[in-house]
């Protein structure tokens, strides 16, 4: 296997946090030991429920937010400890898609003058990859004059993939890039990004919180859970095979075109539970859990080939039961 | 029986009709999804039926026939009646449960406002009230609930207060404007279940507003689809999921990846153009431009009629379009 | 941007403005006019004495708005005023907003020990009542345009800071500015590229409103007696001594005070309907569907 | 939450702290700065010799250092001894609380009359936005911010006073009718005056801050579940305006005491604005100087108080 495009190893990320202006601070963290690969030429899922960590991860392998330890590696390269003048060659490899289309665009350059950006960037002063770029996402040289707020969120999530593509990067992070548009454009973009990878050989992170989105698009699918990255495998394997209980548990709440659910409360309705910092974080509220997962964290084994669970009871079979 | 017939709905701001001709009709303790992209109307719909637009000009009818056998024109009521028929005959929930609920005051405060106004409880009799509602709606320490404030909660105890809220002078109706689009999955599906299991209990009929045909299919029974503010297909769920008539219907499914069929095919079915706005719409079917079973004629010259295509026991399914009959071929 | 731009731009922002911004702008336009021409029209010279013909009332014959208590022409005086009024709101108002503008984008962007230092000045600074602090500048410093200049700058600078921190404050978090930090931008074309132009229109919109307080500030001044000195004109100064006169004469009072009430409104009026017009959230709110 | 509240009294008092030293350290440096510097009076006195300045600078301590003379200055102040007038020789601190009623008084009048008139104002202009009565509200609003606030008074002198003699044109009281209808009737116009250039800014924040809680989706879920509109300006709309006024409310006191000193200029009404006026035209800096740190304590201390009543009445400040 070649050697990945972007490697995170061990990862964590704490946040000093005051609870309101008379609280006192506590640290909490964002993201906790997060590892995995992002392979030449793959398109990695991230799927996981708000304030899981899965934006945090793609601001890390960004250096957009600073990790609080472990490494990030591009090519190869650690780039942990790059900062200023050093990190900038290093920014162009990897470039970032957004989730809300009205803001990724800056609502006062044109689109001639946003598209600009990355190549002067680069050091580029000739136009001609500009038109080649937007006929790759299927709009015109008419596009040029127009400001963001003339387009349709579909067209500037478009948009907002050339620039990110004008940089000629290895790797796209995508950041709930689909999540706000409708489901036809939707779509569209997906099949775009798809064609994007087969021709440039581009390398995507792609996340986001729509498992059949997510689960069509990536090659493997990694899920967090509060923080941590509890399974990582090949997309059919893990829908078809799951193999942690949270991942079981998400497939099953997935709702489904022509599934009806019955109308039986469940036990764990409204109650808010807290994160545990020792031991499992998905503990507390798993069916399966034994005394060990309440004490000590669970780590990273590979439970089939290819296919890495963080669960001491991975040997269970949690084959989605539709409801 | 039937519970609310909508007959003709329009909404315009002054410009073209944002809404545009809506029918349709539900039986007590049915629960109709009203299903479609941004900018089909869905929205505005609701909000004009419980007059909430605030503007615009409505035209149609709306009857509700309340639990008394009395009926009412949620179109053209006067405010003052209005405000005896919110809350108490219909109520709504909608997207954010977090701006839904007033930040400053506690759930507490929020809930006996309503249970004063639709029951007349007060005291130590409201305080139980709200206590047994959000016990019903799955909350595990209500009165614990009842002493926080908005923000304290997660989002799908923000939607269970609201709920509670919405159920607690015993409406026939609740409109449910996308009420798990900012819910994580997991929590979406139990307020899907909390919905299904109060209409069980209550018979309360339901108009659930949802972009997601996903989410429609687990709690609808009947769909109805909107497209460039007018209905396009109207079908009791099984039907529709098993055979949508509707091109545009057939495109919404397959472009939404579902989780279990999604591998392999790598290439999502998809639409070209997009909604026209309401200014750019033409004579013919609003649909045609982007319709791959386009024929000039008469797709682009005469708006098709919603054609009823079967009608079994209570089991309607009308659709508008010119070609179904040839498309199901 | 090349200027010709900026011009076509600011044409095209009051051709969108609501009826009072544009009415706002055509008088201050008139009004600068009125005081650069005015008195090189008039037949008297703003110090031109005229003992015989003292205590006029307006509408006199010769004298349209009358004569003040030594007989120098009102309308003279009132528009030779407006030129110092004027030229004080305008200058002082260029120097704060650049003063303003630069730390408000130098606070706004970093967080650590810079942001700290401006703010605490910012506050400091706000700790003194406005009035207060000018007169004792004004005291201790010899009096003159240039001072009262320097003055309304000091105590004015502030409006502009706060305003251009904040919003840069919520720019450079927007995606587009994330997007081109991605991409290796450096801090410099960040902020003049990304920032600024964003900033801009808030800035204009406070620069305007800047210069209606500027008015208003020199008046006060003036009026104290601490501002531009007799026989030098400004509209606070005309009014320094017309309360002696109230019981006969109040239009000596009166007319100088509405100059300086219009004129101070009218700038107002546009930077409210320049902020409608930048702002449009405010009319857009509520048409969600 | 007592101990955070202390925590956090303590962190403002530091940073408080650092800015009196920075506001002192403006204030002394201004004024020593002067031509003439704080001698300049005397130097004016008929017959004085250099001989006999430096005698008198000497014996103030003014030929000493200027940082050790600011030293000196501030650790006065810590101790309350803020030097003395000298004109009279009166200890600075007391003249200033002396004159401290008047202004009081005329600021918490003109407060009353700005506050209800910007409260008036600011929930028609929300409650109605968009109508011709909110643009009409606007339009008032700005007009009344524009006018110099001498010339008002001026302006209410003349048609009130002088061409009515509804109300005296100044002072405090009418010498020997000290009764509690003659100081109102003297308080009236000076308050209206000052009280009515503040009814805009009121204003705006109410109307922004309403307008803001009234597209909110709570309003929509509120009227859904058929609360009736009086109860939803009343109990939701109202409180969230004027909660954020709060915090507002103690940082405009500087504000209110710059119009008291024109105000009380105009009226001749004795007042710290018209005290601290006085001690500039007769060079009496150590009164100037202490009415400054007098104002900025004030300032500070009641931006302190407003943001700890803010906190304890705001919900979700707490935690």
């Amino acid at each position: 296997m070649t050697a990945p495009v972007l490697s995170v190893q061990g990862v964590s990320k704490t946040y000093t946090q005051r609870a309101g202006l008379f609280g006192r601070a506590s640290r909490t963290y964002a993201l906790r030991d997060v590892s995995f690969d992002l392979r030449a030429g793959e398109i990695l899922g991230l799927v996981g429920e708000s304030g899981s960590g899965k934006t945090t991860v793609g601001r890390i392998a960004m250096r957009l937010v600073e990790p609080s330890e472990g490494e990030i590696h591009l090519a190869g390269q650690d780039v942990t400890a790059l900062s200023g003048a050093a990190l900038r060659p290093m920014r162009r490899r990897i470039q970032l898609i957004f989730q809300d289309p009205s803001a990724s665009l800056n609502p006062r350059q044109t689109i001639r003058q946003i598209l600009r950006t990355p190549l002067r960037l680069r050091g580029i002063t000739d136009d001609a990859e500009i038109v080649r770029m937007l006929a790759i996402i299927g709009m015109g040289a008419e596009a040029l004059d127009r400001t963001p707020a003339m387009f349709s969120g579909g067209q500037r999530q478009r948009l907002s993939i050339a620039r990110a593509l004008l940089m000629n990067p290895d790797i796209i992070v995508a950041d709930e890039a689909v999540s706000a548009l409708d489901v036809c454009v939707q779509a569209q973009v997906v099949n775009l990004l798809l064609d994007l990878r087969d021709q440039f050989g581009l390398s995507i992170l792609f996340i986001g919180h729509d498992l059949g989105v997510v689960g069509l698009i990536s090659d493997r699918v990694g899920v967090m859970f509060r923080g941590s990255l509890v399974e990582i495998a090949p997309s059919r394997e893990l829908f078809e095979r799951p193999r942690h209980p949270y991942t079981a548990r998400l497939l099953a709440a997935a709702p489904r075109q022509g599934g009806k659910l019955t109308p039986h409360a469940e036990v764990d309705a409204g109650r808010l539970f807290p994160t545990s910092t020792e031991g499992c974080a998905f503990a507390a509220l798993c069916s399966h859990a034994i005394t060990e997962c309440r004490t000590t964290r669970p780590v990273m084994r590979e439970t089939a080939p290819d296919h890495w669970t963080a669960c001491r009871r991975a040997d269970l079979d949690l084959r989605p039961t539709h409801c | 029986m039937t519970l609310l017939s909508v007959r003709d709905l329009g909404v315009d701001f002054g410009g073209p009709l944002i809404v545009d001709g809506v029918s349709f009709s539900m039986k007590k303790g049915e629960i109709v999804a009203l299903v479609g992209e941004s900018g089909s109307g869905k929205s505005v719909a609701s909000l004009a039926l419980m007059g909430l637009l605030g503007r615009g000009n409505i035209t149609g009818s709306a009857m509700l026939r309340l639990n008394d056998g009395r009926e009412t024109d949620l179109v053209r009521i006067g405010p003052r009646e209005r405000r005896g028929v919110l809350g108490r005959h219909v109520s709504m929930i909608f997207q954010d449960p977090l701006s839904s609920l007033d930040p400053i005051q506690t759930i507490g405060a929020q809930m006996r406002e309503v249970l004063s106004l639709h029951c007349g409880l007060r005291g130590g009799k409201a305080q139980a009230r709200a206590i047994e509602l959000l016990h019903e709606v799955g909350i595990v320490d209500p009165q614990a609930c009842l002493k926080l404030i908005p923000q304290r909660l997660s989002g799908g105890m923000r939607q269970r207060v609201l709920i509670a809220m919405a159920i607690a002078g015993e409406p026939e109706l609740l409109l449910a404007d996308e009420p798990t689009t900012a819910l994580d999955v997991t929590v979406q599906a139990q307020v899907l279940r909390l919905l299904l299991s109060l209409r069980a209990r209550s018979g309360m009929g339901m108009i659930f507003i949802t972009h997601n045909l996903a989410v429609a299919s687990s709690i609808a029974d009947r769909v109805i689809v909107l497209y460039a503010g007018q209905v396009v297909e109207d079908a009791p769920a099984d039907a529709f999921f098993a055979a949508p008539a509707m091109p545009y219907s057939k495109a919404l499914l397959g472009a939404a990846p579902g989780i279990d069929s999604v591998f392999g095919a790598r290439r999502l079915p998809t639409l070209r153009g997009q909604v026209p706005a309401p200014g750019e719409r033409g004579v013919g079917c609003r649909f045609a431009p982007r319709c791959d079973a386009m024929r000039p004629t008469p797709c682009q010259t005469q708006m098709p009629d919603l054609l009823t295509i079967a009608d079994g026991e209570n089991e309607v399914h009308a659709v508008r379009c010119g070609r179904w009959e040839e498309l199901a071929r | 941007m090349k200027s010709a731009e900026i011009i076509l731009s600011i044409w095209a922002h009051l051709r969108s403005l609501r009826p009072r911004g544009r009415v706002a702008a055509y008088y201050i336009v008139f009004v600068v006019i009125a005081c650069v021409a005015g008195p090189w029209v008039l037949p008297y010279g703003h110090a031109h004495i005229d003992l015989h013909h003292r205590f006029l009332s307006p509408i006199s014959a010769g004298h349209p708005l009358g004569t003040d208590e030594i007989g120098r022409d009102l309308l003279t005086r009132v528009l030779m005023g407006g030129r110092v009024s004027l030229l004080v709101g305008l200058a002082s108002t260029i120097l704060s907003t650049v003063i303003g503008t630069t730390l408000g984008l130098v606070a706004g962007y970093n967080s650590g020990a810079a942001r700290f230092l401006i703010t605490t000045i910012i506050d400091a600074t706000l700790c003194f009542p406005v009035v207060f602090l000018m007169l004792t500048l004004a005291a201790v410093l010899s009096p003159g345009v240039g001072t009262i200049i320097g003055i309304v700058t000091l105590v004015s600078w502030m409006e502009a800071a706060r305003v251009v921190q904040a919003q840069t404050r919520v720019i450079r978090k927007m995606d587009y500015v994330t997007a081109v930090v991605a991409m290796g931008a450096t801090d410099r074309y960040v902020l003049m590229r990304e920032v600024l132009p964003n900033v801009a229109p808030a800035v204009i919109v406070s620069a305007t409103l800047t210069i209606a307080r500027a008015i208003l500030l020199e008046s006060y001044v003036s009026y104290l007696g601490y501002g531009v000195q007799p026989p030098d004109a400004s509209w606070g100064n005309l009014l320094n001594n017309a309360q002696e006169y109230l019981e006969s004469d109040p239009w000596l009072a009166i007319i100088p005070g509405v100059a300086i009430a219009l004129t101070v409104t009218m700038f107002n009026l546009l930077g409210e309907s320049l902020q409608d017009a930048i702002d449009p959230s405010i009319q857009a709110k509520g048409r969600r569907s | 939450m007592a101990e955070g509240m202390l925590a956090f009294a303590a962190r403002r008092a530091g940073v408080n702290a650092l800015l009196l030293l920075l506001v002192s350290l403006t204030g002394f440096m201004l004024l020593h700065a002067t031509p003439g510097g704080p001698l300049a009076q005397f130097s004016l006195s008929p017959g004085m010799t250099s001989e006999r300045l430096n005698q008198i600078a000497h014996s103030m301590g003014l030929d000493q250092p200027l940082w050790l003379q600011y030293v000196k200055w501030l650790g006065g102040l810590l101790k309350g001894d803020w030097g003395h007038s000298y004109r009279d020789h009166a200890p600075v601190l007391s003249i200033i609380i002396s004159h401290l009623g008047a202004t009081v008084e005329l600021g918490l009048a003109s407060l009353v009359i700005s506050f209800l008139g910007g409260l008036a104002m600011g929930l028609i202009g929300a409650l109605r936005a968009g109508e011709a009565i909110d643009a009409l509200c606007s339009l008032v609003g700005v007009i009344l911010l524009s006018l110099p606030t001498f010339w008002l008074g001026l302006v209410f002198i003349y048609f009130l006073s002088v061409r009515t003699g509804w109300f005296p044109a100044g002072g405090l009281m009418s010498p020997g009718h000290a009764s509690a209808t003659d100081r109102l009737r003297h308080l009236a116009l000076p308050a209206m005056t000052l009280g009515l250039v503040s009814i805009p800014v009121w204003g705006a924040y109410i109307r922004s801050f309403a307008g803001d809680t009234l597209n909110q989706d709570h309003i929509r879920t509120a009227r859904a579940l058929g609360v009736p509109g009086w109860r939803i300006v009343l109990r939701r709309v109202l409180p969230a305006a004027l909660l954020p006024l709060i915090p507002i409310a103690g940082v405009y006191l500087p504000t209110l005491l710059s119009g008291a000193l024109v105000t009380e200029t105009v009226f001749t009404w004795p007042g710290v604005g018209r005290l601290f006026l006085d001690s500039l035209q007769y060079r009496d800096y150590p009164v100037a100087l202490g009415v400054l740190m007098f104002s900025a304590v004030l300032v500070l201390m009641c931006s302190l108080a407003a943001e700890l009543l803010h906190h304890a009445a705001d919900p979700r400040l707490r935690t």
